[in-house]
């Protein structure tokens, strides 16, 4: 009687297995067709590191201040500030800003630390290159990555008051992701002690 | 048992084999000579009353400026529900400590984890190979505070400039 | 209408009035063992494509889709991929007998359609002893399989290799006799017999008759063939590839053919027995050419056989030679003698 | 056959008994059954494994170390990277101790978000789990069934925090950054979309009777020699002991969420699963409790960017997807740990292999590793 059980339960399973499966067929398939589908990203995607420009007058809003250079966790931002102030905005500026992507963890303590909103994570992907150096990205590079980033003012009040961008700007198409210029490989930079794996 | 009463009971029990340390988040912590280890670690798994099955977590701790290096022995029982933060301090130059594998396992790929890091030698450990590192390794023991390797590069204190 | 019986005697006579005997023979054998290998080549890269896209489809995948509408030609690709692949033989290889696995296993796999009934007079050759041969002939395999287990000179191979013999062999014997009781009924070895004895309506296909048989027959061809919940042979989590770990290229392509022919063969071998081959199930429909009905059916089987597949896990070897053993050789004996004292009792 | 090799043994002859020979496999560093870089060194009997030796390190990154050279706010990235399928889990566990060190007071709202996060990644990483199990006994369909609930809970993550892997949502004092409008919404549909699902999966395989041969009474624990071994998680679970550290020790808001410990009976490979199943819905449950009771307020405790927990030690431990990680933290009052030793669950769980592998088959080293889920950058750290 136990071995009749046993075999009638097995049986039952067995072709509750195939009916379950076979449910499936027919059903929209969840995958996409990656190069000609794309999934939106979310607003908050935190991609490729961009530096954020004022619309209006189309200068970075970064003060090479250092706070992100000092955050990062795994030494990716090499940041010189300007020794004069830009003479329209009166405030100082990198005059090196260099992201090394190979490094970057893409974990969003700079954009959080800064208080300027200059710098921001998007949900820009594919920027695979064939030589690891041109991943090295430099200050123009970055400020046409974010030039149609749209952000908002985050509450803090900037110290010197301008007039807040209200709207998302529309500006120009997004560019090809035009390798930058290969640079040397940062020797100066903190590099990190132990890769990523 | 509390933590009050586990602390009064390993006094107790092993007068001035221990020596009580600063509570560890709640945790009764006791320095234990590396002669008394064994004796102690014997009363702590056979003692009903103390009855530690269990060890979560075994690391090694080093002090270059006092020049000592010491093993951490995070104890639990689940048969009493209880806590207990053991550890032993060597001298730096040669360390040495009796393995407690024989009373928990688990101490097994703890400790020589922690012997091929700190550079303390367990003795009696039934398996002493490396564990993480290459077998050919001999750049030193990377966990000391001191070490300095080939590829090693110890970061700016970025968090306190200003 | 659309029966290719008429066509080929068409050639044949187109043929024969210019070739004389001996050369019409040459020539003859020649085009039909053409035709046939053409079409189960074409077969084989059909059932790839299908497995595949039937897989993603189970998987709410969508499987192949840029070689070609839906990735027909995907496996085509694949197949000239392979054949640029350098040919790569391990040192410690025992080179002959690896070099010549792949090629047994790939050649066997033919030979079984020699006395296949595709239609109505669509067969190579009507044995009389055509279904002896059949399980005789694609017993073949495991000689191969065991080959290329030993010459790739790997572990994991050799495990493979042999985990495949036994599990052949052990499941030939339970094979062989779940296919008599369909014998006994049709009281003939003959293909072309056994199909003739299923005509009529769909009744009297040998299933009504022969329900154990066909169940131990399908289960034990799972086996035979190494689908999954049987492919211990070449258990992916556990051998990597098992027996064909080593191969590459042209060689591994043969192996993999192979596999996707095979399966159609076993599958072919159950339709034929115990589905009416290739009768219609009704009469009114005979208007449909007989091969039709024939690769329907065949390929409803290899549609059960590819759902099996991507719905269980696997056997453990020891299990599967059990259940072999303990199972379902002592039902396939059961079979038998239901069978006959039921042909004693009512005729 | 003769090929003329020189290293081939000389033929047995009539007089030398036909002796048996035990023989070596390397399963692994590359294997499809490993779930990464993990070598077993197998001493085989033909299809019978007589001893098993886990070779790890291969993923060593000597994140202890590197977190004595990062501060308490840095090494969170690092966190993610111990163990990358439960990233919220090693976050938290992180945050956990080092507010414990501190004596941080968390935010009402940001333990509640710390909750959620965690116990749906607690899904997700079962999901992973059944995935890769069902794939190591050779089912391949639920892998990619599984798969499809996981990406709906990464992206709730991805619309939460920005990422889909390395989450790093949690901060010393709180979280990041509160969740999106539609996130409360999302979730209870989520929810409440798991529940069949999961039945979905049982009645592929729970009862399915290959399925039950291959895990029914495979690679026993007994309970004495789990908890000699320290494993934890779902495999000291299975093996029939009713702990689990979100009810025993409870952290965060978990005392205010009610919920069910499932346990086994026998400790063998089939209980291992059904306790993460069961755990599955159990968390889900606490999910739909913590929606349905999330607070209004701060998510994030006043922490200076310059974070400098006072001089001391700190043990704390959470249960992971996988059992309990614990974190050991040393301070000498500076930004920088002085030392941290990291108490994974992987680590304990793969050590107790051996026991539980010796003398069953090839076929069933899979499902046994399989069954306790080991994810080896959390082995390896």
């Amino acid at each position: 009687m136990r071995a009749a059980r046993q075999v009638w339960s097995g049986v039952y399973n067995l072709v509750l297995g195939l009916v379950t499966v076979f449910k499936h067929l027919g059903h929209k398939a969840i995958t996409l067709q990656y190069p000609d589908e794309r999934m939106p990203m979310f607003e908050r995607s935190r991609g490729v590191v961009v530096l954020l420009s004022d619309p209006e007058t189309g200068k970075l809003n970064c003060t090479a201040c250092m706070v992100c250079a000092r955050i990062c966790p795994v030494y990716a931002i090499d940041l010189e500030r300007s020794e004069e102030p830009d003479p329209e905005t009166k405030k100082r500026y990198p005059v090196k800003f260099e992201i090394d992507n190979t490094t970057c963890a893409f974990c969003g303590l700079c954009e959080e630390a800064c208080n300027f909103d200059a710098i921001k994570l998007t949900g820009k992907y594919e920027f695979s290159v064939y030589d690891q150096k041109t991943l090295l990205y430099d200050r123009d590079f970055l400020q046409e990555l974010g030039r149609d980033v749209p952000y908002e003012k985050k509450k803090k009040p900037l110290p010197k008051a301008k007039a807040a961008p209200k709207a998302d700007p529309t500006s120009p198409k997004p560019e090809e992701p035009a390798s930058p210029k290969p640079e040397e490989s940062p020797e100066e930079s903190p590099g990190e002690d132990k890769p990523e794996a | 048992m509390t933590p009050e009463e586990l602390t009064s009971k390993i006094k107790a029990t092993f007068a001035e084999k221990v020596e009580e340390l600063p509570a560890v988040t709640g945790i009764p912590a006791f320095k234990v000579k590396p002669e008394h280890l064994e004796e102690v670690c014997t009363t702590l798994v056979s003692d009903p009353e103390l009855n530690f099955d269990n060890l979560p977590c075994l690391g090694g701790i080093d002090y270059p400026e006092t020049n000592e290096i010491g093993v951490v022995y995070c104890l639990f029982s689940f048969a009493k529900r209880h806590h207990l933060n053991l550890r032993v301090i060597m001298p730096r130059d040669n360390p040495e400590v009796i393995s407690v594998s024989k009373f928990w396992v688990a101490a097994d790929w703890f400790e020589r984890e922690t012997a091929e890091l700190f550079g303390i030698k367990f003795k009696d450990h039934p398996d002493p190979r490396p564990l993480l590192l290459i077998e050919e390794w001999d750049e030193g023991y990377p966990m000391r505070r001191d070490w300095e390797g080939k590829d090693f590069i110890r970061m700016p204190e970025t968090g306190q400039e200003k | 209408m659309f029966e290719l019986e008429g066509i080929f005697s068409a050639v044949g006579d187109f043929l024969a009035s210019f070739l004389g005997a001996p050369l019409l023979q040459i020539v003859s054998i020649i085009a039909v063992a053409g035709v046939v290998i053409g079409f189960l080549m074409v077969l084989a890269l059909f059932l790839v494509w299908w497995e595949r896209k039937l897989s993603a489809d189970f998987q709410v995948r969508i499987g192949p889709m840029r070689t070609g509408p839906h990735g027909v030609l995907q496996t085509i690709a694949d197949a000239l991929k392979l054949l640029q692949k350098e040919d790569i033989v391990p040192l410690t290889a025992d080179k002959k007998v690896f070099f010549w696995a792949p090629v047994i296993c790939f050649v066997t796999c033919f030979l079984a359609y020699i006395c296949m009934p595709f239609g109505k007079g669509l067969i190579v050759r009507d044995l009389n002893i055509g279904i002896l041969y059949i399980v005789a002939i694609t017993t073949f395999t495991v000689i191969s399989l065991l080959m290329a287990g030993w010459a790739s000179n790997n572990k994991y191979s050799l495990l493979g290799g042999m985990r495949s013999a036994a599990q052949i062999i052990s499941y030939e014997v339970p094979l062989s006799l779940s296919l008599l009781g369909a014998v006994m009924l049709a009281q003939s070895l003959s293909m072309v017999t056994i199909v003739q004895g299923q005509g009529g309506s769909f009744l009297h296909w040998y299933i009504w008759r022969q329900p154990l048989g066909f169940l131990l027959y399908v289960t034990a061809a799972t086996a035979e063939v190494n689908r999954t919940p049987f492919d211990i042979p070449e258990a992916e989590q556990e051998l990597v590839a098992g027996y064909n770990i080593e191969y590459s290229g042209m060689k591994f392509a043969m192996f993999f053919l192979a596999e996707f022919i095979n399966m159609f063969t076993v599958c072919a071998i159950a339709a034929t027995l115990f589905l009416g081959g290739w009768n219609p199930p009704f009469e009114f429909l005979s208007f449909i050419p007989s091969w039709v009905w024939f690769l329907g059916k065949s390929l409803f089987l290899v549609f059960i056989l590819m759902w099996f597949r991507w719905t269980y896990p696997r056997l453990r070897v020891d299990q599967l030679m059990a259940f072999a053993w303990k199972f379902l050789l002592p039902l396939a004996f059961l079979n038998i003698i239901v069978t006959g004292f039921l042909i004693y009792l009512f005729e | 056959m003769m090929v003329d090799s020189p290293d081939r043994p000389e033929p047995l002859t009539g007089d030398r008994n036909l002796e048996t020979e035990e023989f070596v496999v390397n399963m692994g560093p590359q294997h499809p059954s490993t779930h990464g870089v993990c070598r077993l060194i197998l001493t085989m009997d033909g299809e019978v494994i007589k001893k098993v030796v886990p070779d790890i390190g291969f993923l060593h990154r000597s994140i202890e170390k590197i977190a004595e050279n990062r501060t308490y706010h840095q090494f969170m990235i690092y966190t993610d990277r111990i163990d990358y399928v439960s990233s919220m889990n090693a976050n938290h566990a992180w945050c956990v101790a080092v507010e414990k060190l501190a004596g941080i007071e968390v935010p009402e709202r940001a333990e509640y978000l710390r909750v959620i996060m965690a116990e749906l990644n607690r899904i997700a990483s079962h999901l992973v789990f059944l995935a890769s199990f069902a794939i190591d006994l050779g089912a391949v369909t639920p892998f990619l069934y599984a798969f499809r609930e996981r990406e709906r809970i990464v992206d709730l993550f991805e619309m939460t925090c920005g990422q889909r892997l390395t989450y790093n949502y949690m901060r010393i004092g709180g979280v990041s950054k509160d969740v999106p409008k539609d996130f409360v919404s999302e979730t209870k549909k989520f929810c409440s979309y798991l529940y069949p699902r999961v039945d979905e999966y049982e009645a592929i395989l729970t009862e399915n009777p290959i399925f039950l041969g291959r895990t029914k009474g495979i690679g026993l624990l007994d309970l004495p020699t789990a908890i000699n071994y320290s494993v934890s998680g779902p495999p000291l679970r299975g093996s029939g002991l009713k702990w689990d550290i979100r009810k025993d020790e409870p952290y965060s808001a978990y005392e205010k969420f009610d919920f069910d410990i499932p346990t086994g009976e026998n400790g063998d490979t089939w209980d291992r699963y059904k306790v993460r199943i069961e755990e599955m819905r159990q968390s889900a449950r606490i999910v739909e409790q913590a929606l349905e009771g999330l607070p209004e307020g701060g998510i994030k405790a006043k922490v200076p960017a310059r974070f400098r927990p006072p001089q001391g030690e700190a043990f704390a431990r959470i249960e992971a997807p996988r059992g309990e990680m614990a974190y050991f933290i040393v301070s000498d009052g500076s930004t920088k740990p002085y030392r941290v030793k990291i108490r994974t669950a992987s680590f304990c769980n793969l050590q107790a292999l051996p026991v539980m592998a010796r003398g069953w088959k090839i076929a069933d080293i899979v499902a046994i590793f399989g069954s306790l889920d080991i994810i080896l950058p959390e082995v390896d750290r």
